[in-house]
């Protein structure tokens, strides 16, 4: 067998490359904390339902989860803006070189972070060094109709697109990269590019305040290149150098 | 085969065997010995391997969003919005999302049922032909007047066969409910209107044209009236305005997810917000200089801010924003309206709006519109109404109950005595998808499609600018063995003989829609079509049909401000400590319990999950010694519920607030024993509208010395510093 | 070689210890020496067999079940959630590794160093650097989600092409760890080859057939004994940096990574220093439970071998202070925000008690007792000070790991740790080294006989000052 | 008794129980693999090679090649609309099976053959419209009854194949032609990304 020895290279920071593929923008301004995107994306994604005391214990599959602090006592109590925090899909990821099977691993094509839940050998190195805590393990057998009877009509509603994954594997957003395919690959078809807008992930299609953006944003006439351009954006942890997607806008009262 | 297939025969025919045990074997390649059963007779439309899109109305609650679901061979894979639809324009709110995990619920009932007896577990299994039997028995064999119809909030077309059958048979028309409607206090709302405009119809808020928001306790982004409608319409008034910003103000004593997103939450005592409002009309008028109007003549600015908490800088800050913005809008809602003096908070809003002069304007506030197949606004019953309702079962005035889409054991608050006047009642008859609590005390289950399997349209009451009759269509065959309650009762009519089948002629309810499609023949609106089969399929094809035009009605606001308003301290019942604010969970609502997902979307503001919480202010826990978690007992004149604590930050110390939506004794696995159901503390008081008057409620606390373990999303530590627990 | 030397008429002996208190100082014959060790191994009571019965009981249910259960049910059955992926199982596999240390340190730089003091005791410490390794590897096991599918960190050729990713710690560590495994084995195995072929001449039946197989043929000519000490040199100073590089490497694991609480440069220094920590104290722990239990210990392993051990240490927690210090002052000083509250959790938030247990048992407990000198020299109290240290030095796995776990930058995400099957798992673990060593302590000689014999034979003792030193003699 | 057992390994006869015992378990070993190699029992022994014999094209029956990710299997209309005007169709044993499910309203419960692994997501559309014919992956149909894979259709495999198909050869890259060279290393990180079949 004519083996090849070569090993996927880690990607050096060339202007191009920086520039990155898919992106999104999150208004936290008009995000009304409502958890559609929570709810749609579990349904896209096949995420498995915990039950209370796991759920209580932090094991949430949530892919999308919304956080929200308190500042200050009654009565000047408020709420920070809701900000929902998903795979922020680094382009310099922390969880990428730690995984020592290439499970974690860079998406080159698509300039996005893959978990390759086959490839996963459960040391959930990956989640530690994230440090935005996105990723999320699956604890128990979840999707186990033999362990969880009650999955056994539940089950119809998977979606064909995305694996199900079993115990012991490492999970996160994927940017719902089923959909990013499947419009690839209708472009494809039709022989052209894929349009501004055609690729929708489920949480930016569910958002009923329209706060989630998504798109190329190596093309500065996108919809989320322009929604990124403003004084309010900014990036989560941007002093750690992970080079997010993810643009955040700033709530409250700034203009 | 022979015969023409009419469209519903055809789906049933076209789904029989897809496969439904492919993909499911998970992360390992243990699919080997799957089998894969291929369509026996495939739908033209649909190809191998893609999916198909049917286009239909969402039934988690009235609003009636508009769906595209995703099906694959014969299963349905996943909701979308229908991005047509003037209502929602394709976004959709979690619980539409999981309206799949009620679809595929393990605990729906499959069969029709007998139950041996009224409360049991299950009971012996019954054909369709014997249950058809019963109803059209039901039907025929009692007196018309001692017939009832309980049916949901959704005006859909099995409520216009039921009141089309009533008024054939001569019964009393049916009755409409929902917790919903009673927890938005729409009677409230539709009688302020009438009474302020003259007009009757639901008063309908611009919210995405106003640049100012003025909110007396409307939870408008959660479960008031059309949360996903104006959930967009808050985000235009946010930030889709040019070079502005859109201010939101709210009103209320505990912070709800709307009140999360305004930009000034005013913490107020329950039951002064009408007085409030009027005190801000009259500080807006002192501040312009203008003659004071009556409306605001007879308040007490003094007074009010002593009454309300709300300090006068506060007011005069409120007043002072109507001068900064352009098109301010105040919006009455939910908690405030469900007070003794609920009305005069509407009004006084009203009076408010009345001052902005933005009646009928771009941002203000309208008549919602009329729907194409009704000529005016049919509301949902009102307490008072359910009171009397729940007074002729005692009396023994119903013989029969004919109960569907809603659950009064659950919904209603136990103090009105539903529970107990059912043994009046000699049959009762649900159509209930899932083995709730009515359906647990009926003595027939005749279990109805879940609104994904079935064909309809719903009359949408507010939410869209334009007139819009939403539509429904089968997206998959019946999963289990169910039929849907229109097919039910037309059958019985035929079965029944006599006038009711020469009333009803239609072979099965697609031919009863088409009837009063019918009248939409030759109109303009999305799509017009001349003949009823090529309406009926862009009806379905679009998923309703709807005008194109405004169709908003402007209220006559020429004296409003002449009028001259009251505004009494609420009345509140009990002699506890505190108010209590019941709210709706903004992820289960109503009837989202049993869906296991909705069950694990944290609280928007507390971000618990899978179970009942009280609220209670830190400082006052403290002082009460009574920590996160701890279980309580919160005790009302009418009724007391145990339930753990939640530190809430931001709630008024003299007030405690609890979600409704758990509670369920019946209901589903996932539903049955959980939490609490703060219903069961209301009292029978209405308010003057005649909508029940659930928060005028003062409830005392007590320890029980128990703990249980809230399940939060957010991590305590992180949140609330290192020492919390 | 010179006859066995014998004891020396001491001008002052009525001022002196009786030299006899140690070793050197009371040379028996050889064939006594080796009935001695070989009627250690042979007698087995009652009791021996109960508490390994027990121990095998305990091994099966709480480790071989559990892990079973483990597997079956996923981790979900133990005590790991968001943020704390990581918990006791890695805990164990620093703290195994750790324990391992010791063994290669004080047989290795020891026998380097010429330190005679060594000569009973490096087998005792050798067997709990294999044993202890095999624990961290089972804990490495433990730990994984799919552990059916471990093969995949060994770098081999496959269809897909896939290969282990270099670029993680992890994988290091598996490199280390699977080095130092084999490299310690074989360090175990070398000086063991004499004293198995004397147990293979004094022994019958199965015994026999197996020493045959372990003592490869020696037969103690002189070829053999030179290329054995030759290999043995030779072991013995490769296998330092490897056994220094293990424990920085498994330091990387955490000082890679960019947590708050972990990145810190000096991990790898505090990390070896840490282990040798807890490895002395634990043979301090098994030099105990063999003398008290075993027969004709008690000549072997005197009060002479306990000072010694109990000197390094009181050297190696100094040293463990220092470095603690070091990383504690550097992340104060630096300021940096996240550092400063991990800092302030473990101090001051919900188990601020184990941070002041662990510095308690770590440093004070030490600094208190073996100062003196008699105290030292009582192997009871020697071993509880080394139960204390070996429990502070867990803590302190425990604070590096699930501890500041709880911490990360997404605060809305912290949450405590609550262990759950790794209880069982850690008795079964427990019970696996002490089954271990148990069955090991009746095949093979715990005391390297011949080592001991040859410090008798090559050394005399000098007189400097007041005391009798053991030294070289002038005949090498 | 432990002592007896080693010596008895040392006698010829035990060195030989020794062997035996390996070859027993090794063969086992190969049988059991063997085992799920096999194609299964399906529940028509449907013949691929008549078939594809008259001149039946794939596309017919698995036309969901064309357009998506499963080629599909063909329903029982489409069987049925061939065979109800056949003679054999009547009178053959073998197609009972087929005249009881069409009259019955029941699906044949197909056992999948070429199937890859649930976290493998394979679209046979880009294959077939990178002109790749069904018998480069499926093997000679026309020779077969029941189907089977004529090859294990495993990642090593597709690899290889995209790999050949994006290699800077003389064969896709007769010109040395730098553009295509370009065109070639963008294939190729499209085409052995690990996101192109694992999500």
């Amino acid at each position: 067998m004519a083996t090849d020895l070569q090993l996927p290279v880690f990607t050096n920071n060339s202007e191009n490359e920086l520039a990155g593929r898919w992106g999104m923008v999150i208004d936290q301004d008009i995000c009304t904390g409502c958890q559609a995107c929570v709810a749609a994306c579990a349904m896209e994604n096949n995420i498995p339902f915990v039950g209370e005391a796991d759920a209580g214990y932090g094991r949430t599959m949530h892919w999308i989860r919304i956080e929200r602090f308190w500042q200050g006592t009654f009565p000047e109590v408020k709420m920070t803006p809701y900000q929902p925090v998903l795979c922020q899909q680094c382009h310099k990821a922390p969880c990428e070189p730690v995984c020592p099977v290439f499970a974690s691993v860079h998406s080159v094509s698509e300039d996005i972070n893959l978990q390759v839940y086959n490839r996963c050998v459960g040391t959930r190195y990956c989640a530690n060094n994230c440090p935005y805590q996105v990723r999320v393990f699956n604890w128990r057998d979840y999707t186990d109709a033999r362990q969880r009877p009650e999955l056994v009509t539940l089950q119809n509603q998977l979606n064909p697109d995305v694996t199900v994954r079993r115990r012991g594997v490492m999970e996160k957003c994927t940017f719902c990269i089923q959909r990013i395919r499947h419009v690839e690959d209708t472009a494809q078809s039709e022989g052209r590019d894929v349009r501004d807008g055609e690729v929708v992930p489920a949480c930016a299609q569910a958002c009923p305040a329209d706060a989630i953006v998504f798109g190329r944003v190596d093309d500065p006439t996108s919809k989320v290149s322009k929604a990124a351009i403003t004084s309010r954006g900014s990036h989560m942890l941007e002093e750690l150098g992970t080079l997010p997607r993810v643009t955040y806008l700033a709530g409250g009262s700034a203009q | 085969m022979s015969q023409q297939i009419s469209r519903r025969d055809f789906l049933k025919l076209a789904g029989v065997g897809a496969a439904t045990t492919a993909v499911l074997t998970g992360c390992g390649p243990a699919s080997r010995y799957v089998t894969r059963a291929p369509y026996i007779k495939m739908p033209e439309y649909t190809y191998n391997g893609l999916s198909t899109f049917y286009a239909t109305t969402c039934r988690e609650c009235s609003a009636g969003c508009g769906l595209v679901i995703r099906t694959m061979q014969g299963r349905a894979i996943k909701v979308e919005g229908n991005p047509d639809h003037p209502v929602n324009l394709g976004k959709t709110c979690a619980r539409g999302q999981a309206t799949l995990h009620g679809l595929y619920n393990p605990d729906r009932i499959t069969d029709p049922i007998q139950r041996v007896a009224r409360g049991s577990e299950g009971g012996t299994k019954m054909d369709w032909d014997a249950a058809i039997g019963i109803v059209a028995d039901a039907l025929s064999k009692n007196k018309p007047d001692e017939i009832a119809f309980l049916v949901g909030m959704a005006p859909d077309h099995l409520f216009d066969l039921v009141a089309d059958l009533a008024k054939t048979i001569g019964a009393p028309a049916p009755v409409r409910y929902g917790a919903l409607g009673m927890f938005e206090a729409r009677t409230t709302l539709v009688k302020a209107a009438e009474e302020t405009f003259g007009q009757t119809g639901l008063p309908f808020f611009d919210i995405g044209g106003a640049d100012l928001v003025i909110s007396f306790g409307a939870n408008f982004l959660e479960t008031w009236l059309s949360p996903v409608a104006q959930t967009r319409e808050f985000s235009k008034m946010r930030r889709g305005q040019k070079n502005k910003r859109g201010y939101l103000v709210q009103f209320e004593s505990r912070m709800s997810q709307t009140g999360a997103k305004a930009d000034e939450w005013i913490p107020i005592t329950p039951g002064t917000e009408a007085m409030v409002a009027l005190a801000i009309g009259r500080l807006i008028v002192e501040a312009r200089g203008l003659a004071l109007p009556p409306a605001f003549a007879n308040v007490d600015v003094n007074g009010v801010v002593e009454a309300s908490g709300v300090t006068l800088d506060a007011l005069n800050r409120v007043a002072g924003l109507f001068s900064l913005y352009d098109r301010p809008l105040v919006i009455p809602g939910g908690g405030a309206l469900g007070l003794s003096n609920g009305l005069q908070t509407a009004e006084a809003a009203l009076a408010l709006n009345a001052l902005a002069g933005n009646f009928g304007k771009d941002g203000g506030v309208f008549i919602s519109p009329t729907n194409p197949l009704a000529d005016q606004y049919h509301r949902p019953a009102s307490g008072r109404e359910m009171q009397d309702f729940i007074q002729r079962m005692v009396d023994g005035k119903i013989k029969v109950l004919f109960v569907h889409g809603v659950n009064p054991l659950f919904e209603l608050p136990k103090k009105l005595g539903f529970g107990g006047a059912t043994k009046y009642v000699p049959q009762i008859i649900s159509f209930a998808t899932f083995p709730d609590e009515t359906a647990m005390e009926a003595d027939y289950v005749f279990p109805d499609h879940h609104g994904l399997e079935s064909w309809g349209y719903q009359k949408i009451a507010t939410g869209s600018a334009s007139s819009v009759l939403s539509g429904a269509q089968p997206v998959i065959v019946p999963f289990f063995n169910t039929k849907s309650t229109v097919d039910v009762l037309l059958a019985a009519a035929q079965k029944a003989g006599g006038a009711l089948a020469s009333a009803f002629p239609f072979k099965d309810e697609v031919e009863f829609m088409d009837s009063k499609l019918a009248s939409l023949l030759n109109v303009d609106g999305f799509f017009s079509a001349p003949e009823i089969n090529t309406f009926a399929a862009y009806f379905q094809q679009y998923g309703g049909w709807w005008k194109t035009t405004d169709n908003r009605i402007a209220p006559s606001s020429a004296d409003v401000l002449n009028r001259s308003f009251k505004a009494d301290a609420a009345q509140f019942d009990g002699q506890g400590d505190f108010f209590f604010v019941p709210f709706v969970s903004p992820i289960l609502g109503e009837a989202g319990a049993n869906k296991p997902w909705l069950q694990e979307v944290p609280d928007p503001t507390t971000t618990i999950m899978w179970n009942t919480w009280v609220e209670i202010n830190p400082a006052t826990a403290d002082k009460l010694g009574i920590e996160d978690n701890d279980v309580v007992r919160v005790v009302s004149d009418y009724g007391e519920v145990e339930v753990s604590v939640y530190k809430y930050p931001a709630i008024r110390p003299d007030t405690i607030a609890m979600p409704f939506g758990q509670g369920h004794t019946a209901y589903g696995q996932f539903a049955q024993g959980r939490g609490a159901n703060p219903a069961d503390l209301f009292g029978p008081s209405v308010n003057e509208a005649g909508d029940l008057a659930f928060g005028s409620l003062k409830v005392r606390i007590e320890k029980t010395n128990k703990k249980r373990q809230l399940s939060r999303l957010e991590g305590v530590l992180g949140v609330y510093g290192f020492d919390s627990k | 070689m010179s006859s066995i030397a014998k004891p020396l008429a001491l001008p002052h002996a009525e001022e002196q210890e009786d030299p006899r208190e140690q070793l050197m100082h009371d040379p028996r014959s050889r064939g006594e020496m080796n009935d001695m060790v070989m009627e250690s191994m042979h007698s087995t009571t009652w009791k021996y067999w109960t508490v390994t019965g027990i121990l095998a009981v305990i091994v099966v249910v709480c480790l071989f079940y559990a892990w079973y259960y483990l597997i079956m049910q996923g981790l979900g059955v133990a005590g790991v959630n968001r943020p704390v992926y990581w918990g006791i199982f890695l805990v164990e596999v620093v703290f195994w590794i750790g324990i391992s240390h010791a063994g290669t340190f004080i047989s290795a730089i020891l026998r380097v160093l010429k330190v005679e003091g060594r000569r009973p005791f490096t087998r005792a410490a050798e067997l709990m650097t294999t044993f202890g390794l095999v624990q961290a590897g089972i804990s490495v096991f433990l730990h994984m989600g799919r552990v059916w599918l471990s093969y995949w960190l060994i770098p081999f050729p496959n269809e897909r092409g896939l290969w282990p990713d270099f670029h993680s710690p992890l994988m290091w560590d598996f490199m280390a760890i699977s080095t130092y495994l084999l490299s310690s084995t074989m360090y175990l195995f070398l000086p063991l080859i004499p004293d198995m072929a004397m147990a293979r001449d004094r022994s019958t039946g199965w015994r026999k057939a197996a020493y045959r197989i372990l003592a490869i043929g020696f037969r103690g000519t002189e070829g053999e004994w030179k290329n054995l000490i030759t290999a043995m040199n030779i072991f013995a100073f490769a296998i330092i940096p490897v056994m220094f590089s293990v424990h920085t490497i498994v330091s990387w694991d955490f000082a890679m990574a960019s947590r708050p609480g972990w990145s810190s440069s000096v991990f790898g220094p505090y990390f070896v220093i840490g282990a040798l920590h807890s490895g002395m104290a634990a043979v301090a722990i098994v030099l105990f439970l063999i003398r008290s239990t075993m027969k004709n210990m008690k000549y072997f392993l005197r009060p002479e071998h306990f000072d010694l051990l109990g000197k390094l240490m009181l050297m190696v927690s100094m040293a463990w202070a220092y470095f603690y210090f070091n990383d504690y002052i550097v992340s104060w000083y630096g300021g940096d925000k996240w550092e400063k509250i991990v800092q302030e959790f473990t101090e001051k938030g919900p188990l601020w008690y184990l941070w002041y247990a662990m510095l308690f048992f770590n440093i004070v407990v030490p600094f208190a007792v073996l100062w003196n000198k008699k105290w030292r020299q009582t192997p009871w109290l020697l071993a509880i000070v080394g139960l204390l240290i070996n429990a502070g030095m867990w803590l302190e796995r425990y604070i590096i790991i699930p501890e500041t776990l709880t911490i990360n930058r997404m605060p809305f995400t912290w949450r405590l740790y609550v262990p759950g099957v790794e209880i069982v798992l850690t008795i079964g673990n427990f019970a696996f080294f002490f089954l271990l060593y148990m069955l090991a302590s009746r095949f093979l000689p715990l005391i390297p006989v011949w080592e001991v014999q040859e410090g008798h034979e090559s050394h005399t003792l000098r007189k400097i000052g007041k005391a009798s030193i053991p030294t070289l003699s002038d005949m090498e | 008794m432990i002592k007896k057992f080693f010596d008895a390994l040392n006698q010829p006869l035990g060195r030989i129980g020794v062997l035996i015992t390996l070859l027993v378990v090794f063969s086992a070993a190969v049988w059991g693999i063997a085992q799920t190699q096999k194609p299964p029992e399906q529940p028509i022994q449907f013949p691929h090679n008549l078939h594809v014999g008259v001149g039946i094209q794939c596309l017919y029956c698995h036309s969901g090649a064309l357009r998506g990710a499963s080629p599909g299997l063909p329903t029982e209309t489409k069987c049925w609309g061939c065979h109800q005007q056949m003679a054999i169709t009547n009178t053959s044993p073998l197609l009972k099976p087929l005249v009881q499910a069409v009259e019955n309203n029941q699906p044949i419960n197909w056992i999948p053959v070429a199937q890859v692994p649930d976290f493998v997501r394979f679209v046979h559309r880009p294959h077939i419209a990178a002109g790749l014919n069904c018998e480069v992956c499926h093997g000679n149909v026309s020779q077969m009854t029941v189907y089977q894979n004529p090859q294990v259709l495993n990642m090593g495999w597709c690899l290889a194949c995209h790999r050949a198909k994006t290699e800077d050869n003389i064969q896709n890259n007769p010109g040395r032609d730098p553009a295509i060279t370009a065109a070639l290393a963008t294939k190729r990180t499209k085409l052995t990304d690990c996101s192109l079949c694992h999500y």
